[in-house]
């Protein structure tokens, strides 16, 4: 018979007040198993703790039950006193009698009633505890940055400035991100290139770091300080090592239908080409379905021009497999597609265009040299209006429902780069509300309204009727509830945010959760920003929700600082509430295997006596530092074969017989 | 005239049968004015499609039922269809003309004034929709 | 009907208190019902919780042990689909139980003693809700005979 | 059939011969006209003793685990919902293809004595012969012929594979079978229909008569545990005691364990003793999983996942009772 | 190819070519359209209040035959196909509209929402094909340059209606080109031109109808289609410089059947 001890907490009032505490302790007293039952006001104070520990030695005590808050608030400080008193602190059960029953109670009899149930269950869980210990596993000290923009440059940077090695897998041939295709930054209006091209500099030429460019995840196996992260490097059709990236391939190739990506379709490019001339790594990327020699088997005039060779055909996808102690996802985000707004006719009239397009139109590495020019028919425009909230804010099944958080402001910054180079365009911005937290934010935009002259107007545009070469924009004045007609040259779309369309995809291959918009989700809202569910996996920037470009930075060096502190560690505890299996009841039928989440059961093949014969079995196979603990192949496995520490059936079912009693 | 002062109450009796009968929940507006800023009737309206919602959304629904916006409206669901929060303004047009001309004697629309409004080309559809529309 | 079902009926239905049992996950649901405890919000205190890590480990046998043992309801909470700490297993539970729910419906049970339902660390409201809906829903009904063993008294 | 018999005996001896198997699994005749037995085979002159006939109803695939123990190769002959019984166990690692050799036999559908016996006409009764669609019943007195379809087992008159799904080997020509999909759950639509406690009333009565034998576990292909938490004491889930709540507590479960993985081959209510109509369980589950999951025919295709084993993001959801977002 | 036919009142009074075309095309394209026999008017206007039950029998007694034969169900007139079309989706979806309308009409079989309802321009793009109608033509409309006029009931509301892009639609001017005939896109070809306040309020509805017309004649439209009788009469009421046309009309020319 086990020797255990029951402590009542009374928590001050929160509990004692609701729950006769007397009554609890006489019940739990004559619950066969239960030695010494002792209260106090407050069970987590030294002195409770020192109550508990001078039991467990006094008493010879080897369960302990504590009645107190939940345990998530104390449980960790139970099991450690617990252990300094020599004590397995897995031996340790916490009875919920103040977030569960005290708090949530009026009726002093009802929830002294209930308490005592819930001891009785804890005492019953606990009877059939057993020592647990955690294992230790090692940290690859080598980090995994997937997203090569500004989020994922800046984690890197940070991570191998702490002397960890870094890699960057990043979608595209450059690394950069949307913030290269941005043409100045809000509040301070400085050139993005000038603050973001020195960065991808240094990413591209620190020691610790290694560029996976053009490549993606293929798969990702392992676990916290083991991940084996197989990456798919696509085939370029240039060989990086030799190419000097002079750039005659680029000129020479006779293919130049293809619409540029970086400027956002409003430049051509051609088959084989260099993103933009910042790019990293510099060198060209064949886009095969594009270029004449993989349509037609006909031209490879780029590999005739090249001066070092480096032009390669026949290259092929590479799969490289790498080991990380620590992964931070940096994938960032996209605009929706406006196809389903036909209301501004976006894909029906040129002169109708998205924030990025915008970017690209002003900047002076742009498609018109940093001219703000009509796309339509290359004149100056005279009235441009800006329509926010396209998409935003939108419950109906074309929009997302959040707010895009970065519109405001950059449609502020837009306004004022017109008003800046032509003062004489007429800028409106239709809005719904200016959102404008952040430091030198509202200042910002007010900046637009006051000093640059931009007509802001509360309302929306309900459509925009291409009327000759004007674009008519009907829309209302809320405050002053007039419609207003502008025949504008110009309109402007704040699309929404979205996350990566293959964020899902790239989820399930983590193990980690988005949410309904398909963003990643954190650990915590609030408290654990940064992380994931999964343990070793951190996030970074838009890929968790719409951020602008200070916060993103802010949420990588923290992503940075978490791996940092993991790689740090050099070694890692488990938990202990890992599944077991046992060989004698397994089958084998391996259900087990495929439902696990975590791939941590495997098959093997056990050698057992049978009728006094030696026969081989497969059974199947725990990987412990993989198993994260959920039980699910506990309910899978229909003979009970496979049981979760901690949590066994036979505990859980002692439990449900003890509230029932 | 003075300017009178409104007291907000959006829990009238009245109010929460015209969100009965449209099944729209008016809370859901945040005024964004796309409702106004596409309706092809609004020149003949005195209040205006997103002022309806604000009016309902602070219980004013007298003076929504006194306008002339109700009548000028349509139903051709172009705020519907656009609205970012998914209301059906129309729906609630709809309920605000329903309460006015299902109480006695209320049709906008009596049978002797039809033959004064139509003429010879004038499909059934239009008499049977008008008579729909402001008659019970 | 067997005898041992005959006595149960008969007892005394008047001081009917009912008994819930709820297998709320770690990660969501519990911390949800501890967010209701939090924020003072009222609910009957004939719901029991048994913590589990997922909703996923929760075996269609220990329902039916509850059930067995004289709860008059059981209800499985875990996180909304696709909040899963693990990732994925509270869409096993959402399998595995709609299966469990139609089979026990199948073999007489009234849908209203059997609840699966998603709720957050942050839908403290959501908790009481349910628990009360589930309580008022199984007053109703009375004290369950069906599945219980009447060699166990409450 | 006969002459298929013939097949069957022919082939059995000419794997025994050749030395292409150790070991025939087939049917005897038992002593009554509607009796058959497995038979275990390993000399040549033994497999005289098979048949095949329309009482040939047993399902040899389970047997396979226990003989597969010994390092032997085994030749089976299995009907359309032996073979995807196999497939299940296959699927279950419970046995080795490598070890078997599966002679398939299109199947006409079986007779059901006890049909044959409520109508009467059991007494006398010598021989039973069916050819197609008409079923012959010899007695002394003379012949009598009816619709095979009368006397067929419910569950064959439900049947969707008639043909072996997997062998090495085919006996004979694939038959058709015309059985409509609508009257495909006539059974358990009947259950549903009644209110709970009529339903409830219907299994208590049911299970009542359980008497724990266990024949529905062991004939169940896809009952193949090694140790059945039924007998694992540990597993503390162990009641046998005589009350209404452990027999249900059995049976859910029982029909819980094979949920996506019963291959609806109805032997279990076959094999009741007391006649509890156990796959009507089974057919719930199959019937709910089509409806949700869409069709998933255990053992038909052994690369698809079971049911339980998978789930897609998209599927239903019957407990989300306050939608996130949205009107 | 089959369909239950709901022709609706206008069609048989003020109407009457906006059926005679799409009846004699019909036939030409081999399309068999059978008339319900004991057809209602469907009220011209879907009762937008919830708790209307009575104006929608009409309906669904179309739409119960139409699923008792096991036939899409197909209208011509806008007015008449957004009514049905709607109800039909309450009948799917609002399980007290469900009840209420069953329990009232005490049809044979409950009706669920069964039936399919197509509009005539639905059956041509999706069961004949415009591909397969520009074969079909025997006097193609060369050289025409013709406008759609959509209005507001076939495209509106969109999930329900489930038609075309309700602000960008093209399955009218996909129509033309199918003809032969030049389809004319212009801004205003979504928005609405009165409807019935050509009753009540004249003045407000010549103010809709006009921004249209000048909009169809800023972009050189030298006729106009529609599938609605009142879209017709307002648009004609105002106008005598283009031409208004039934969609049907254009489709018995090119296929030689207009006479």
């Amino acid at each position: 018979m086990q020797r255990i001890g029951v402590f009542v907490c009374w928590c001050g009032t929160n509990i004692a007040g609701t729950v006769d505490i007397d009554q609890v302790k006489q019940a739990a007293e004559k619950i066969p198993g239960v030695v010494n039952v002792q209260d106090y006001q407050y069970m987590c104070s030294e002195v409770g703790q020192n109550l508990i520990k001078n039991a467990i030695k006094e008493q010879k005590l080897d369960r302990v039950v504590i009645a107190s808050c939940s345990p998530r608030m104390h449980e960790a400080t139970f099991r450690k006193a617990a252990k300094s008193a020599g004590l397995n602190p897995y031996l340790v059960e916490i009875a919920n009698i103040r977030e569960q029953c005290s708090w949530v109670h009026k009726n002093k009899e009802e929830a002294t009633e209930k308490a005592i149930a819930l001891v009785r269950a804890a005492v019953a869980k606990a009877t059939l505890n057993t020592e647990l210990v955690p294992g230790e596993i090692g940290v690859e000290p080598r980090a995994l940055e997937i997203g090569g923009g500004i989020a994922g440059i800046q984690t890197a940077l940070d991570i191998a400035e702490a002397g960890y090695k870094v890699d960057i897998i990043e979608k595209t041939p450059s690394i950069g991100g949307k913030m290269a295709q941005i043409d100045k930054t809000f509040p301070t209006l400085d050139c993005s290139a000038c603050i973001l091209t020195p960065k991808m500099v240094d990413a591209s030429t620190h020691p610790n770091i290694n560029l996976y460019t053009y490549s993606e995840v293929e798969a990702v196996q392992g676990y916290v300080g083991n991940f084996e992260v197989t990456i798919r490097q696509k085939a370029r059709s240039v060989n990086a090592d030799k190419c000097t990236g002079c750039g005659i391939c680029t000129d020479k190739c006779p293919s130049k239908k293809a619409e540029s990506e970086f400027d956002e379709g409003l430049r051509k490019r051609g088959a084989i080409y260099i993103p933009f001339p910042q790019a990293v790594p510099n060198v060209p990327v064949i886009d095969r379905e594009e270029c004449l020699k993989f349509k037609t088997g006909k031209c490879g005039l780029c590999e005739r021009v090249c001066p070092s060779g480096a032009i390669e055909f026949n290259q092929e996808d590479t799969l490289v497999t790498q080991k990380y102690g620590a992964i931070v996802v940096a994938t960032g985000y996209d605009l929706i597609n406006l196809d389903k707004f036909g209301e501004y006719p976006y894909t029906e009239h040129p002169d109708v265009i998205t924030s990025l397009e915008f970017e690209r139109l002003t900047s002076a590495a742009g498609p018109t040299a940093g001219k703000f020019l009509r796309p339509s028919n290359g004149n100056k425009p005279k009235k441009v209006v800006f329509v926010q909230c396209v998409g935003s804010r939108d419950k109906s099944s074309r929009g997302k429902t959040y707010c895009s958080k970065i519109c405001c402001m950059y449609t502020a910054k837009h306004a004022m780069l017109i008003k800046e180079k032509y003062p004489e365009i007429e800028v409106y911005v239709f809005y719904i509300d200016v959102r404008t937290p952040g430091k030198n934010f509202d200042e910002f935009q007010r900046r637009a309204v006051e000093e640059y002259g931009v007509n802001y107007i509360k309302g929306m545009v309900g459509k925009v009727f291409p009327e000759g070469d004007k674009l008519q924009v009907h829309g209302v004045d809320a405050l002053s509830s007039e419609t207003l007609i502008i025949d504008a040259d110009m309109v402007v779309l704040a699309a929404a945010t979205k996350a990566k369309d293959d964020a899902q995809e790239l989820g399930r291959k983590l193990s980690i959760s988005t949410d309904a918009n398909n963003f990643f989700t954190e650990a915590h809202p609030k408290l654990r920003p940064v992380e994931t569910h999964s343990a070793g996996i951190y996030l970074a920037g838009a890929c968790q929700g719409p951020k602008d470009i200070p916060e993103t930075v802010a949420q990588s060096s923290a992503a940075a600082a978490k791996a940092i502190g993991l790689l740090n560690k050099g070694k890692l505890v488990n938990n202990p509430c890992v599944s077991q299996v046992d060989e004698q009841i397994c089958s084998g039928c391996l259900a087990c295997t495929k439902m696990c989440p975590y791939e941590a059961i495997s098959s093997q093949v056990i050698e057992v006596k049978e009728q006094g014969k030696i026969v081989k079995k497969t059974v199947a196979h725990v990987n412990e530092a993989l198993c994260q603990g959920c039980g699910g192949c506990t309910v899978t496995c229909r003979a009970g074969a496979l049981d979760l520490k901690g949590f066994m059936n036979r505990q859980i079912l002692a439990e449900v017989d003890a509230i029932c009693l | 005239m003075g300017r009178m002062k409104i007291i907000p109450d959006a829990k009238k009796k009245e109010l929460q049968q015209i969100l009965e009968i449209s099944g729209e929940n008016v809370k859901d507006c945040m005024q964004c004015g796309k409702c106004t800023a596409g309706c092809p009737a609004s020149s003949s309206m005195d209040i205006l499609p997103h002022q309806v919602i604000r009016l309902l959304q602070l219980g004013q629904l007298d003076k929504v039922a006194n306008s002339q916006t109700i009548w000028s409206c349509a139903s051709c669901f172009t705020c519907t269809t656009r609205c970012p929060r998914n209301i059906d303004l129309a729906k609630l047009m709809e309920a605000v003309r329903l309460t006015i001309i299902r109480s006695k004697g209320s049709s906008r629309l009596k049978a002797d004034d039809v033959p004064g409004k139509i003429d010879p080309k004038m499909p059934q559809q239009a008499i049977v929709s008008g008579f729909r529309k402001y008659n019970k | 009907m067997s005898l041992e079902n005959k006595q149960i009926s008969s007892e005394n239905t008047s001081n009917f208190k009912p008994l819930i049992v709820a297998f709320c996950c770690n990660w969501c649901s519990y911390a949800g019902a501890d967010l209701a405890g939090t924020s003072r919000l009222n609910y009957p205190a004939n719901v029991k919780i048994i913590k589990v890590p997922c909703s996923c480990r929760v075996n269609p046998n220990f329902v039916l042990r509850a059930f067995q043992r004289g709860a008059d309801g059981v209800v499985i909470a875990g996180c909304h689909p696709g909040d899963c700490h693990y990732t994925s297993g509270n869409y096993y539970t959402r399998r595995r139980f709609t299966l469990m729910k139609n089979l026990l419906e199948y073999v007489g049970l009234e849908p209203e003693r059997f609840k699966v339902d998603w709720i957050s660390a942050g839908e403290g409201n959501k908790f009481a809700a349910v628990m009360n809906e589930a309580l008022e829903q199984v007053h109703k009904l009375g004290p369950n005979r069906k599945l219980r063993d009447a060699r166990w008294k409450r | 059939m006969e002459k298929i018999a013939n097949k069957v005996r022919e082939t059995a001896r000419l794997a025994l011969a050749n030395g292409e198997v150790n070991k025939i699994l087939g049917w005897k005749k038992g002593d009554f006209w509607y009796d058959s037995y497995p038979a275990f085979i390993t000399e040549e002159e033994g497999t005289a003793s098979l048949i095949w006939d329309s009482f040939c109803v047993a399902n040899l695939s389970k047997y396979l685990i226990e003989q597969l123990k010994e390092d032997i190769k085994v030749g089976v002959f299995l009907k359309g919902c032996d073979a995807r019984a196999f497939n299940q166990l296959l699927k279950d690692n419970r046995v080795d293809r490598d070890k078997v050799v599966i002679y398939g036999l299109p199947c006409p559908g079986m007779i059901d004595p006890e049909k044959v016996k409520k109508a009467g006409l059991a007494k006398g009764l010598l021989d039973v012969q069916k050819s197609e669609d008409e079923v012959v019943f010899i007695t002394k007195e003379g012949e009598q012929k009816f619709s095979a379809r009368e006397f067929a087992y419910d569950k064959c008159l439900t049947c969707q594979y008639p043909n072996p799904v997997v062998y090495d080997e085919l006996l004979a020509e694939e038959v058709e079978r015309n059985n409509t999909t609508e009257y495909f759950y006539q059974d358990v639509e009947e259950i549903e229909k009644m209110s709970p406690d009529e339903r409830f009333a219907y299994w208590v009565e049911q299970f009542s008569k359980c008497i724990r034998c266990n024949a529905c576990r062991n004939v169940c292909p896809a009952c193949s545990c090694e140790k059945c938490i039924f007998d694992n004491s540990k597993a503390n889930v162990a009641g046998k005691a005589k009350v209404d709540s452990e027999e249900q507590f059995f049976h859910i479960v029982r029909a819980y364990h094979v949920a996506g993985r019963c291959v609806d081959c109805g032997e279990c209510s076959r094999v009741c003793p007391v006649g509890i109509p156990l796959a009507k369980l089974n057919r719930k589950i199959i019937k709910d999983i089509t409806e949700f999951y869409g069709e998933h025919n255990a053992g038909v295709n052994p690369s698809l996942d079971a049911p339980l084993e998978t789930f897609k993001l998209e599927d239903i959801d019957p407990f989300e009772t306050r939608a996130k977002g949205g009107k | 190819m089959k369909f239950s036919y709901y022709p609706g009142c206008t069609l048989k009074t003020k109407a009457q070519e906006l059926e005679k075309f799409a009846l004699n095309s019909a036939a030409a394209l081999g399309v068999e359209l059978e008339e319900q026999k004991e057809w209602q008017c469907c009220g011209a206007v879907y009762p937008l209040a919830e708790d209307e039950i009575g104006t929608k029998l009409s309906s669904v007694r179309a739409l119960a035959e139409a699923a008792q034969k096991n036939e899409k169900l197909i209208t011509l007139c806008a007015a008449c196909h957004h009514v049905i079309k709607r109800v039909n989706e309450d009948m799917k979806t609002k399980d007290d509209v469900k009840n209420k309308v069953n329990n009232y009409l005490q049809l044979a079989q409950d009706y669920q929402g069964e039936a399919e309802v197509i509009h005539y321009l639905e059956m041509l793009r999706d069961e004949i094909g415009f591909d397969k109608l520009a074969e079909k033509v025997t006097n193609p409309l060369t050289n025409r340059k013709i406008g759609a006029y959509y209005g507001c009931l076939l495209l509106r509301p969109a999930e329900t209606m489930n038609f075309d892009d309700p602000e960008n639609p093209s399955i009218i001017e996909e129509f033309i080109k199918a003809l032969g005939a030049t389809p004319v896109k212009y801004p205003y070809r979504t928005e609405c031109c009165g409807g019935y306040l050509s009753l009540d309020n004249k003045e407000l509805a010549q103010e809709m109808t006009d921004n249209i017309m000048k909009s169809a004649l800023k972009n050189e439209v030298e006729e106009l289609v529609t599938a609605c009788p009142l879209c017709k009469y307002n648009l004609e009421n105002k106008n005598g410089k283009i031409a208004i046309s039934y969609f049907t009309e254009l489709l018995a020319e090119a296929l030689g059947v207009k006479e």
